[in-house]
């Protein structure tokens, strides 16, 4: 099994006729993703992908005709919130946001809809999620991953990437790998995501990648403590360097006044038995250190 | 983006909350000539405010009373062209000095734990709200805006009664309204009244109590700018590092260090790691550099000339994971950039990810340095400032 | 309350809907340098339409096309003074006739049953929605505005396509959430487009397909027009019947009907009711008139007021049953009233509930007719209409 | 038992201090309803109806205090949206809202947010909900009932009290007698009202008082047809002789295009069995006609 993703996703990428729609779109089926719909109001009735993938000018249409359950959202900033919207009203029970640089004042509304029509939106301005030989959503690229039992949970893009590959580089491979953004305002959190890998049978140890700024990573760390004590747990932390107040790119990379440090996140994962890693290289061994075998 | 005091005050009253008046003046003479307005209207005093983008300017003396023209003169003087946290004071703001009965605290804030506006209320304003938060979390009240129906009037009347405001009850609730209906408009992700007071004004042949906002702090969510064109005009250049300007322009995330190693990297957390992993290698780094996804050539290019326009810089450390980012593309941009560069600094560049391999080859042909792993370039880069001249 | 044609396309033109230019013509000289001007700018033919507040002046004669100025002066002449419905038409909106390509049906509607604002859409306009609604339901869709988050992008886009306005999608979208806005700006409980077209207007060298809103009907909810005082101005001292301008005043709610029973009663439902059994005795009830809840003296006397101000009425009945409203101070008014009263029309009373012994006590000393039921009152009303004089 | 007020009702009134709220707190205390609690912001610390009753600041402040479990709103209409909110979110469970004059589109997200937190709201513009010998919940006349086993349920006011003082002056007692208010949109509909006489079982015949307008009688009746086929059920419908497209006062009685006309719901309550009356003094007859015993 895996989480969020896997064989049974059946996707409908919004915006599949856009540059980075169509560029993703094509990646994720390259990788064996079952693309079953795009959408892009105005184009129903073409194909994309090589002729492919229909496309539908709503995301009812696209689901009432192809079963979609799972959308990935490349939609610009200004249209995405809706996006989101249309494919929750429409069934769609997983989604997706990639698009950045949406206002976050936006997605307050939004993610509430999601929560009362108990869908799971990731994102927005997040990689995706990847559950490797199976099937990927999103633009982490494929190449780093390799099929295995270790459940990767991060806020950021390219440091995932990076974390992964040293997985992969080691032999460890992943049974999902998620980013859940670094947006203000967000789907899904870390500990949301925990809770999904502690009742993955086929997830055996974590690794979890955060950021200085915010609770998000100190609240998934006391919860880990008491749910997931018994599995291999690792973790790295971005920014131990950065200096206050200073807001490094991500909304989230934020530190004032001490909480949301570095030293705070290291300290609060430690004691949730996390080992927590110098430099993303230094993940692999540290799940060996703390007992996974594979 | 931060605003400063006299622009958010601006923002208020455009949503009509009430907001005493104010002048801003950038020289002596321009407070002079307000304070001589504001006397002759019959205010006591002026106050005279440091108008800069950082915290604790009363501590560092940027706030002054003054009881006549000259006095408001030399108080301005004063405070003009002084130096807070490392900015230069060059405006100040000029206003009537309030006869303050009792002082609170009320901001909006996205809290994005919860996913909504919280609305935060004390009866103890004038002072920081951490400091109260921290020394008596009890006088803090909160109260969460609806996602979808936003601050309903009840919310507002529980807020201002635990804040002890129900004698000035409509006032209390119609300024929470306001504060969050100014988020709204101006997609603002804080406003703060510190404080909010209740003052003693000249009224119809009485002395009347009033409830106003006496401070105005507004951070803009920088992702809604674009719909906000005229929120643009606020950025104060006076107060911006000529680089961030720069920066902005050319789509990059840019933030100046105090070290000497240049770091150019997609992405925000991967910037931060290339940077912790800068510092363990006992190195410091020159700045943050986030070149965002996708970079082509030409941006590459320009972050190339941020980095060298800062004479601290001793060597250049490249880290790009290719994801939506194509590696060649950024090792042409490299090569085109070294050939333009005036200056020359050693650089440390690692390529991974999307098209690595035929970025290893341009660069090869090129001669750069090159590394495998994230820590050996920081090793490279941190060593390669070190013993200037060694490099590439 | 129902607004013109010309008011309701103020309305939307405000909310940025686009609506085609027009003009409201008194007379038909009016009406001809109205049509000169448009003729001038470049339109073939002018449009004239009575501007009243019933259906159907289209099939009675009240829209009329004119290609010239002379024919416009006729036909506005022919248009106004005509009897529509039984209204004078006392104005004609003047309009450049559009080139239609196609008509469709756009409105948006409080619907009651699920209790959020329904949007309904048809690709076949310029027709009565209610006989496509008849013969094609299929030809109709639908689709409600959330409680909370509106009208979504999304489903104005689906509105859109499933009426067959894809090709013009920005425009349909623009139209369909303009016209929520419109319900929300002034309380409307009905925004009706009908026809929505696409017509073909001259552009930039060329010919260019727009959708515009050719014409619109706009109802008010009167609950909210105390919040919207401009609307008021809006009302039309021509075609309201003047009893309902005093009926306002006072508070009261009453429409004329074409019976001799003139009624008082306290409740809407009740009121019904009476004229129910007023009919059903074998009397036609002369109009219907609610005085409201916890009604005075003086809004009784107003009410009585009211009913003998109609000739045809020849026998009142009152039927007050007692909750907020208290009997004696009825009675009170009813006796006040009669004192004044210059035109000796019978009357039976019927007061239960609150305060109905007092009530009873007042009109007996008065010797008024009284009933105890209100089957009883209704015979005597009847019978008393039925036989002049033998009443009180 | 009864249905919505009763012996177990505990009751703050919002707007107790104004002139209504104060008239008919007083009037419902006399019948025997217990007032916990009344409400004015402001007004916090005094107390009401003769020092009988403390007064809130907050319907919270209300229900922590007194355990309130039931509100009835007196607030002028400017105010009685948010009034309603206000309980909701304090989690009063059953809200009745007898202002009149509230602006249609400001309840449609009041009545979704009530919907939402699963509580009841009766009206607005309503009389409200009496329990003869139990409770009375808003501003019908204590004197026109009786106690007893029949149902009642009507749009109107004084037309209801017509109603029900014809039953009390034949002997036929009532269980609960609810009026659900004229406004075009409402909390709780004929229906809704249907449902918890169904579930009642000291209730054993109903009488429904409908207008022209609407559909909700239609809806009501086709409902009562499959659920409450086995009880004496009498009707009245005010409104026959009504002209077309009118309105007459209710904003629900307006007909047009046929649709809502005294004839359609006439049809459809005889076809689910109600016996109808011609005037409101007929129903008892009816009832007992209906094979009503008591």
């Amino acid at each position: 099994m895996s989480i969020l993703v896997g064989r049974e996703t059946r996707l409908l990428v919004q915006g599949i006729t856009g540059r980075e729609g169509e560029f993703h779109a094509r990646a994720m089926q390259a990788y064996g993703t079952q693309i079953v719909a795009g959408m892009t109001p105005g184009k129903g009735g073409q194909r994309a992908l090589d002729g492919s993938v229909p496309v539908f000018d709503t995301v009812a249409a696209a689901v009432r005709e192809t079963g979609a359950n799972a959308s990935c959202i490349f939609v610009p900033a200004g249209g995405a919130p809706d996006a989101v919207l249309e494919a929750v009203a429409s069934g769609i029970g997983t989604i997706f946001c990639i698009t950045e640089g949406i206002p976050a004042l936006d997605m307050v509304p939004v993610v509430e809809a999601v929560r009362l029509a108990g869908a799971r939106l990731v994102g927005p301005n997040c990689p995706g999620a990847t559950s490797p030989g199976r099937a990927k959503v999103g633009i982490i690229p494929g190449s780093v991953h390799r099929e295995g039992d270790v459940g990767v949970v991060s806020r950021s893009g390219t440091l995932t990437y990076e974390a992964v590959q040293a997985m992969t580089d080691a032999g460890i491979g992943q049974s999902t790998c998620v980013g859940i953004g670094g947006d203000p305002i967000i789907g899904t959190t870390f500990l949301d995501v925990l809770r999904l890998f502690a009742d993955d049978p086929e997830t055996r140890a974590l690794v979890l990648i955060g950021e200085i700024g915010g609770a998000a990573e100190e609240e998934a760390a006391a919860w880990a403590a008491e749910h997931l004590a018994d599995i291999p747990k690792a973790a790295f932390i971005a920014g131990r360097t950065a200096p206050e107040g200073k807001r490094m790119g991500h909304a989230g990379a934020i530190i004032s006044g001490g909480s949301g440090t570095a030293a705070s996140k290291v300290a609060a994962l430690e004691a949730a038995g996390f080992r927590v890693a110098g430099s993303p290289t230094e993940i692999p061994g540290l799940l060996r250190a703390a007992g996974y075998r594979r | 983006m931060k605003i400063q005091e006299a622009d958010a005050k601006g923002l208020l009253l455009a949503q009509g909350l009430p907001v005493p008046g104010w002048t801003v003046a950038r020289t002596a003479g321009e407070a002079r000539s307000a304070a001589e307005s504001i006397l002759a209207a019959g205010a006591d005093r002026v106050v005279i405010k440091a108008q800069v983008l950082v915290g604790g300017r009363g501590k560092a003396g940027g706030v002054k009373l003054a009881g006549s023209a000259d006095e408001a003169e030399a108080v301005a003087s004063a405070i003009l062209g002084m130096s807070i946290k490392g900015i230069t004071v060059r405006k100040v703001l000029v206003a009537a000095a309030a006869d303050i009965v009792k002082e609170f605290y009320l901001s909006a804030v996205l809290d994005r734990a919860a996913r909504r506006i919280l609305l935060m209320g004390s009866a103890e304003g004038g002072v920081e709200i951490e400091q109260v938060a921290a020394e008596r979390p009890d006088a803090i009240v909160t109260v969460h805006a609806h996602p979808h129906l936003g601050l309903a009037d009840w919310q507002a009347r529980d807020l201002a009664f635990r804040m002890g405001l129900g004698g000035q009850l409509k006032a209390a609730v119609a300024i929470a309204k306001g504060l969050v209906r100014t988020m709204h408009a101006y997609d603002a992700d804080l406003v703060e009244i510190n404080p909010l007071a209740i003052v003693r004004e000249p009224g119809e042949g009485t002395i009347v109590e009033k409830l106003v906002c006496l401070d105005a702090k507004v951070t803009l969510d920088d992702s809604a700018l674009p719909r906000h064109p005229e929120l643009e005009a606020l950025r104060d250049p006076d107060e911006e590092d000529p680089a961030d300007a720069l920066a902005r322009a050319a789509g990059l995330t840019f933030i100046r260090l105090d070290g000497s190693i240049g770091c150019m990297v997609n992405g925000a957390g991967l910037a931060m790691t290339t940077m912790d992993l800068v510092k363990r290698a006992g190195g410091e780094p020159a700045n943050f550099l986030d070149i965002g996804g996708g970079a082509k050539a030409d941006r590459v290019a320009a972050a190339m000339g941020l980095i060298l326009a800062d004479p601290k810089v001793k060597a250049i450390l490249v880290n790009i994971f290719g994801g939506i980012t194509r590696g060649d593309e950024v090792a042409r941009g490299l090569i085109e950039a070294r050939a333009q560069q005036v200056r020359d600094v050693p650089m440390v560049v690692r390529i991974v990810g999307t098209n690595a391999a035929e970025a290893a080859e341009l660069l090869r042909a090129a001669r750069f340095v090159t590394a495998a792993t994230l820590d050996e370039a920081a090793a490279k880069a941190v060593a390669a400032a070190a013993s200037p001249g060694s490099g590439a």
